[in-house]
């Protein structure tokens, strides 16, 4: 037993040492894509991976109910609370990576990279020498363990964090509720309230005319084809991932009418009032 | 392997959090930075319980994640109503606190 | 017996505190309130004076220990009184004429609305006067001096509405605390060669002390003399003091107060005899104010201040006889008494003129009052033979023996003193006729020409009755006013007589100050002898020139010495540029500096520091992430420290 | 430890209940309604009655020959830096307590419609309670800060009376400068901000030295140290000795104030109405040189030898250049003030002289000079509450229209110029001759400080109060009767105190004794021994 003790005072098993220079490489990837990534939807993501990356070190180091809380209050709560806020928010001007702040970056950088070799060196020539795993603290379980510690030392401790989430709930509750100060307007209301102000009488027009895919982002096309702004949502038109298919919907019409003239003998119409047309349908 | 090396990856973890909290603009992603961080020590924690082989560390740990989530449940409903007055998430938006 | 001594200074002390706070109840009787105390004080001090008479020459010094006053360590300040034959002298004197000057002032100042704290005043000098000469050590002796300087600014300054009343009140206060500078300083000297400053120990025990030491204790006394009895350097203040109600004049600046220079160095003469360099400077300021006095006196058409200038050189024969010694201690004193009564007379007289005459004060604008105010002409009359020195009078007597005495110091000095006093005389001579003659023989200039000039706005309450601008009616003054002046009169006459037969006056003061008899190179009787003939040639010329000659109502342009004399020999200018301008100015710079530099230093700091965290302020650019990065290069250096802490 | 000088009473805690008095009053005071004026000033002016009572009750219950401290009490407090709660009184304590207690009540009396609101019928107006209160509250500092015999004790309450002076000063000015000007207010808040300022930063050099001497000596019990001093038990390395020193001295020469630390006081006493003038000058800085005398001197009796010179120096400066600008000035509270800054050179002169007559004249000097500036400020007060100005030259003739106010403002200035018989006089004197004896020539030019004294007395008098009457005080009302209640028992002390000061002397005269031994110092002999 202390033979193991002692042997495992200086290294652990191969297998670990693999494991850790594997994830522990992911986990810096997903840490620096953290940082880096452009979309705050893509930092969200790579940060999940990293901390399952940590909950699985968490693990192999014997902190089995940590490893499981990391998993699912971090990777499944508060990840998805992340995710929940990124839509909410939507995108903004905040996503692109340059810097406002003069010498902002390079103060940055430069600080993470002095604080980070000083962390390192502090390690380094820390006598970090005794190492002896948690066989015995684990002997009868984890969970009991740290169970046995926090209703026995750390009580009073854990009673504040009750405390604590409770004024978290209540603080997030009253920082996000909008007080409504006048009573609803009923739908007639706001119709009338449009029509005053004379814009967009009827619903807006629904998108994918000539749909193709599925057609939230693909524009509506007006009568002569063009694409209409007012059918697809402001978000994706931000994100600029609206298709634009009004070039080959008008072909299409183009070959269309070409066709139904060779089978009809029949002189094409001037542009000239088919503009007109479209004037009155405006 | 020495398990030291446990620390070292926290160190850098926690570094590259505090960097992307410098650097960063958007309210969310600094939010996420911190969550790094905090992370990051828990690792250092755990490690540290394993080396000592007692359960404090880990009971740290464990604290410090319920902390976290109070604290992003906070952060993030302030980062909403922000969004809601100045219809941006931007850090640098909020500048008000100067002479 | 020596119980009845407090008695002297609590009778007019009363007095004072009851007028100055009795209010306005006591208007109708505080005139008399006033003068009965000051009476009462003069009967005890005639009881005393019997009581005294009654013992033996050595024997007669009464002494009254109150109460400890000051006890701090080895400084033990007493309040006592010590009457002996020279204390004696000055109380008979200061509440006998003073008694009569309150009589006199009771019909002087009948028309004054304030006259009941005019009478506060009086005794209030009275009770410090008294004060003055009865204490038994130097401390309690400053009280007096300054109770008397304080009395005399009350009183010169009694028309406190007439600017220049206030500003001659200030001056004489001024000019006599530069003199107290040096009484206390002298006390302090005292205090710490002997470790005392009663009369007894310290004049007794003046043989062990060292002549330099005494020498300064000395000057020291003199300087405080010279304040207070308006010898040069510091005499500027008496011709302004005249400013003041004339029964003060007569009261405090001729018969008492300004002698009080002289008491003080009579008393300390054991000090001043171990101290010949001392004495040397006495005599020689008294020679000089002696001279400087009298010329003033010849030029000045304001009959009050010629009066003031011709103290101021009585003053200067008593200091230089005190200045002699043994030899002329006690012709000092002698002088001092009968010039109490005769310059005191002259004032009155003077008031009682201006009484008469719309309170005009300049002596061209008088003349033939003879006949208009005849009691008033015999009694000045007899005050100016007397004050000349006509043989048989007080003035003879006295004056002549100084300047035997001044003679007799001996050797060139002697030579020297003796002739100026000799010069004093004639000039003495001159300017009395000068005033007898311009007030009361000659033309009635005072004829169809309304008084009170316009530069000299009329001060007195008693214009306002008579109408200020009229034809002046001359007339003779009530009897409550008269009879002062005769009593007066009287005792100008025979004083000299009385105290020098037989040489009472002499055996009298010698247990106190020790007497001499100094032998003049030439015989007494040629001495005599000059100072007549120096006597008629200066009253010959006198009358040659004003009364042979009408005298213009307007001043002549006179010669140049006529000029600096009638601005007292240029001594204000002096004081004025160089005093006053120069202190203006020290003081407006210092305002400056006090202003600019002393504060300003602080102030700069303060803006400094502004500066410095307006600009550090920029930092605050209100971006949380430049704060954060702040933040997390502390965090670095905090790191970088441990670890360094770590490595050493 | 407890030495021989501390033989703690168990009796009635007599000081701490004459400190606490005040206190209490003025939070009761404070707690008055707002519409009941009236009611909170009669409270103040009871509260400081029973104060003076308290005092003089002290008075008596001292013995002059006794223990060098009395009355003690002593309490554990902070007990792990051994700060204890030690209260005791010697002589001089005494004496100042008993100046304060008696000065209260009159500055109460004189300020009673200083802080009424401007239109009478405002109901809801606080600060006329304010006033009051924040008066008794310095009152209970100061007689605490004359009790302390605890060093850190002292500091504490040392510091706090800055805090109601501050809104004593920046808070009331003269009534005449209330209506709507806005200048006088914020030279009013200059005024205070320079007087906090200046005091803190004293303050603060004087709390380092007080953590130097507890680092040094282990305690901030006063006897104690000094008893460890004297037995030798303790010995502090010169320069040591000499740092904490000026620590200590800064401090209070700032608070005396000594030139050039002085620029404080014109302002602060310019600005303040005349009662809290009073305060400042009578009272409050009483705590500074009453601290010199304790702390200075007993605690650091080489560095005082050593610093002597230059301090002399210092207040000799004081004296004639307070002297000087006093004559200069054109506002007649700054003029006192510039007085004031001049009696504080003869005090602090005459502390450090070293010699019996000094220090007893010292003390002295700290009694009649509060009770003779008191006279002199509150009846220019009055007069300045009468014309609403400052400016001597805007009065003039006032002896004719109002002869009381101008006989009760000559006594105040023949008090200021100290005239003998009365009380200044007394110890102007002692301190000269304290000096004489051992510094000659600084004595000698000390004393053309009377004459300069003079002249500013006489020319404040003449132009205010003589000459012909000015259009502006023709029909200016002569003293009320409240206004001469304030006045005429402090002439009447004057004089009493100028004719027979040996009831202070006796009390005083022990504790200067102790002062001197502990300096190791003794008079010098004079040259002859006199013939008795």
């Amino acid at each position: 037993m202390t033979q193991q003790l002692e042997l495992a005072a200086y290294s652990t098993s191969t297998g670990e040492a693999f494991q850790f220079w594997v994830l522990g490489t992911v986990a810096v990837i997903g840490a620096l894509c953290t940082v880096f990534m452009k979309k705050a939807v893509h930092s969200a993501l790579c940060l999940a991976g990293t901390m399952i990356v940590l909950a699985v070190f968490y693990l192999t180091n014997g902190a089995y109910f940590l490893g499981i809380v990391q998993i699912v209050v971090y990777t499944g709560a508060i990840m998805m609370l992340f995710l929940f806020v990124v839509m909410l928010v939507g995108v903004t001007a905040a996503d692109s990576l340059k810097e406002t702040i003069k010498g902002q970056r390079w103060l940055a950088l430069l600080c993470g990279l002095g604080f980070g070799i000083l962390l390192v060196g502090g390690i380094g020539n820390a006598s970090l020498k005794e190492f002896n795993g948690l066989g015995q603290a684990n002997a009868n379980g984890n969970v009991e363990g740290l169970a046995a510690l926090i209703f026995t030392k750390y009580v009073y401790a854990f009673e504040l964090t009750g405390a604590l989430l409770i004024t978290a709930a209540v603080g997030a509750m009253v920082l996000t509720h909008k007080e409504r100060t006048e009573r609803a307007r009923t739908q007639r209301e706001l119709a009338e309230q449009r029509v005053r102000e004379g814009k967009q009488v009827p619903p807006l027009p629904a998108p994918g005319v000539y749909a193709r895919h599925n057609a939230v982002d693909i524009a509506g096309l007006l009568p002569d084809g063009t694409p209409s702004d007012l059918t697809v949502s402001k978000t994706l038109r931000e994100r600029g991932q609206i298709r634009d298919v009004s070039a080959e919907a008008i072909n299409d019409l183009k070959a269309l009418e070409q066709r139904s003239a060779e089978r009809l003998e029949r002189t094409p119409i001037e542009p000239a009032n088919l503009k007109r047309a479209e004037e009155a349908s405006k | 392997m020495n398990p030291v090396n446990y620390l070292y990856l926290a160190a850098l973890l926690f570094t590259i959090g505090a960097t992307g909290v410098l650097i960063r603009r958007n309210a969310i992603v600094v939010f996420m930075c911190v969550e790094l961080m905090l992370n990051a020590c828990n690792l250092a924690f755990v490690a540290f319980s394993r080396m000592h082989g007692n359960l404090d560390g880990q009971i740290i740990a464990f604290f410090t994640m319920v902390v976290a989530a109070a604290e992003v449940v906070v952060g993030l409903a302030i980062i909403v109503s922000l969004f809601r007055t100045r219809h941006s998430a931007s850090v640098d938006d909020a500048s008000l606190m100067k002479l | 017996m020596e119980n009845l001594i407090a008695l002297l200074v609590a009778a007019p002390l009363l007095g004072a505190a009851v007028l100055l706070c009795g209010g306005r109840r006591l208007d109708a009787v505080g005139h008399w309130i006033g003068t009965v105390l000051a009476a009462v004080s003069f009967v005890i001090g005639i009881v005393l004076f019997a009581d005294m008479l009654g013992k033996g020459p050595e024997e007669r010094t009464l002494t009254q220990h109150l109460f400890t006053w000051i006890p701090v360590g080895d400084f033990q300040a007493e309040i006592g009184f010590q009457l002996d034959q020279l204390s004696m002298t000055f109380v008979l004197l200061i509440s006998g004429v003073g008694s009569l000057i309150h009589l006199y002032s009771v019909g002087y100042m009948e028309h004054d609305e304030r006259r009941r704290r005019f009478f506060g005043y009086l005794n209030l000098f009275l009770a410090a006067m008294l004060l003055l000469v009865l204490a038994d050590n130097y401390l309690l002796l400053y009280v007096g001096w300054e109770g008397v300087g304080l009395a005399s600014y009350l009183l010169i300054g009694f028309w406190q509405h007439k600017p220049s009343a206030a500003t001659a009140a200030k001056k004489a206060f001024l000019v006599n605390r530069v003199g107290d500078m040096g009484l206390s300083i002298a006390i302090m000297l005292m205090f710490t060669t002997f470790g005392t400053f009663a009369f007894g120990p310290v004049l007794a025990s003046t043989g062990d002390a060292s002549e330099g030491m005494l020498t300064a204790i000395g000057l020291m006394l003199l300087l405080a003399a010279c304040g207070k009895s308006a010898q040069v350097p510091l005499q500027s203040w008496l011709g302004d003091a005249m400013e003041g109600p004339t029964p003060v004049s007569a009261l405090i600046h001729a018969a008492t107060m300004v002698t009080a220079g002289v008491y003080l160095i009579v008393r300390s003469a054991d000090i001043f005899n171990a101290s010949p360099d001392a004495q040397l400077v006495t005599t020689v300021v008294g020679a000089v104010t002696l001279l400087f006095g009298a010329i003033v006196g010849c030029a000045k058409d304001d009959i009050k201040k010629a009066l003031a200038g011709s103290t101021m050189s009585q003053i200067g024969y008593m200091v230089l006889a005190a200045g002699l010694g043994p030899i002329g201690y006690v012709f000092a004193i002698m002088h001092l008494v009968t010039h109490g009564f005769f310059k005191a007379g002259l004032f009155l007289g003077a008031g009682s003129v201006m009484h008469g005459m719309n309170d005009e004060v300049d002596m061209r604008k008088y003349g033939g009052l003879r006949k208009y105010m005849p009691i008033t002409f015999v009694t000045f009359g007899l005050g100016y033979l007397a004050i000349i020195g006509f043989p048989g009078l007080s003035g003879f007597f006295s004056k002549d023996k100084i300047i035997e005495a001044a003679f007799a110091k001996g050797g060139t000095e002697g030579w020297i003193l003796g002739s100026v006093a000799l010069l004093g005389a004639a000039i003495t001579a001159y300017y009395m006729t000068r005033v007898m003659l311009m007030t009361f023989f000659g033309e009635e200039r005072w004829r169809n020409q309304p008084t009170a000039s316009p530069d000299e706005p009329s001060a007195e309450p008693a214009a306002e009755h008579h109408g200020a601008h009229a034809e002046p009616h001359p007339h003779e003054s009530p009897k409550v006013m008269t009879i002062p002046m005769i009593v007066l009169a009287v005792g100008s006459v025979f004083a000299g007589g009385f105290f020098s037969i037989g040489n009472r006056f002499e055996h009298w003061l010698e247990p106190v100050t020790g007497y001499k008899h100094g032998n003049p190179p030439v015989s007494a009787l040629t001495v005599t002898l000059s100072t007549m003939v120096v006597l008629v040639i200066g009253a010959g010329i006198a009358y040659a020139q004003y009364g042979r000659r009408p005298v213009p109502v307007v001043a002549p342009r006179g010669s140049l010495l006529t000029r600096a004399a009638r601005r007292d020999l240029l001594q204000d200018d002096f004081n004025h540029v160089v005093l006053v301008r120069g202190g203006e100015h020290l003081t407006r710079s210092l305002v400056y500096v006090d202003h600019t530099l002393v504060d300003g230093v602080v102030n700069g700091t303060a803006a400094s520091v502004g500066g410095l965290s307006g600009r550090l302020r920029r930092l605050q650019n209100g971006y949380a992430r430049s704060y954060a990065v702040s933040m997390f290069g502390g965090a670095a250096i905090l790191i970088a420290a441990t670890l360094l802490m770590r490595g050493v | 430890m407890t030495t021989m000088s501390q033989v703690v009473n168990a009796g009635f805690p007599l000081l701490t209940v004459t400190a606490g008095l005040p206190a209490v009053g003025a939070i009761a005071t404070a707690a008055v309604p707002a519409a009941r004026r009236t009611a909170a000033k009669w409270l103040a002016l009871l509260v400081s009655l029973a104060t003076l009572v308290l005092a003089v009750v002290i008075l008596v219950r001292f013995e002059p020959g006794g223990d060098r401290y009395q009355l003690n009490e002593s309490h554990a407090w902070i007990a792990d830096f051994g700060v204890r709660y030690e209260l005791g009184v010697d002589g001089i304590a005494v004496a100042l307590i008993a100046l304060t207690a008696l000065l209260i009540p009159f500055v109460i009396l004189a300020g009673w419609h200083d802080a009424d609101p401007l239109e009478t019928k405002s109901s809801r107006w606080r600060p006329t309670q304010g006033f009051f209160a924040l008066i008794l509250a310095v009152e209970a500092m100061v007689i605490l800060s004359f009790e302390a015999t605890d060093v850190f004790l002292f500091y504490i309450f040392f510091e706090a009376m800055l805090i109601p002076m501050y809104f004593l000063i920046g808070g009331f000015g003269d009534r005449a400068h209330q209506h709507g000007d806005k200048a006088a207010a914020t030279q009013r808040s200059y005024a205070a901000v320079k007087f906090l300022l200046y005091n803190l930063v004293g303050g603060l050099i004087m709390l380092a030295a007080v953590i130097g001497l507890y680092v040094v000596a282990g305690t901030f019990s006063l006897s104690e140290i000094a008893d460890a001093r004297a037995s030798g038990n303790l010995d502090m390395a010169t320069g040591t000795e000499r740092w904490l020193f000026l620590g200590f001295f800064f401090a209070f020469a700032v608070k005396a104030p000594l030139w050039p630390l002085h620029t404080w006081l014109p302002n602060a006493m310019g600005e303040a109405t005349a009662p809290v003038a009073v305060l400042i000058t009578a009272v409050v800085d009483k705590v500074g040189t009453f601290a010199m005398l304790r702390f200075c001197l007993q605690l650091f009796p080489e560095a005082s030898k050593w610093a002597t010179p230059v301090i002399l120096v210092l207040a000799l400066i004081s004296i004639i250049y307070g002297a000087l600008l006093a004559v200069g000035q054109r506002d007649i509270k700054r003029l006192v003030a510039y007085a004031s800054i001049s009696h504080f050179g003869f005090i602090i002169m005459g502390i450090f002289a070293m010699t019996t007559q000094g220090q007893s004249g010292a003390t002295l000097y700290m009694v009649n000079h509060g009770i003779s500036t008191a006279a002199l400020m509150l009846v220019a007060g009055f007069l300045i509450s009468r014309r609403g100005s400052r400016l001597i030259a805007d009065y003039g003739g006032v002896q004719k229209v109002a002869p009381v106010l101008a006989g009760t403002f000559l006594i105040g200035g023949l008090a200021t110029l100290s005239l003998p018989g009365l009380a200044p006089f007394v110890s102007e004197f002692l301190v000269l001759v304290g000096t004489f004896a051992r510094y000659p020539v600084i004595g000698i030019i000390a004393t053309f400080g009377i004459v300069l004294a003079a002249l500013y007395t006489l020319v404040l008098y003449q132009r205010t109060m003589t000459g012909p009457v000015k259009a502006e005080v023709a029909e200016m009302p002569d003293l009320k009767l409240r206004e001469l209640v304030v006045v005429a028992p402090l002439i009447a002390l004057l004089i009493f105190l100028g004719v027979y000061p040996k009831p202070v002397t006796d009390i005083v005269n022990p504790a200067v004794q102790h002062t001197m031994s502990d300096v190791q110092q003794k008079d010098p002999q004079p040259d002859v021994e006199a013939a008795k």
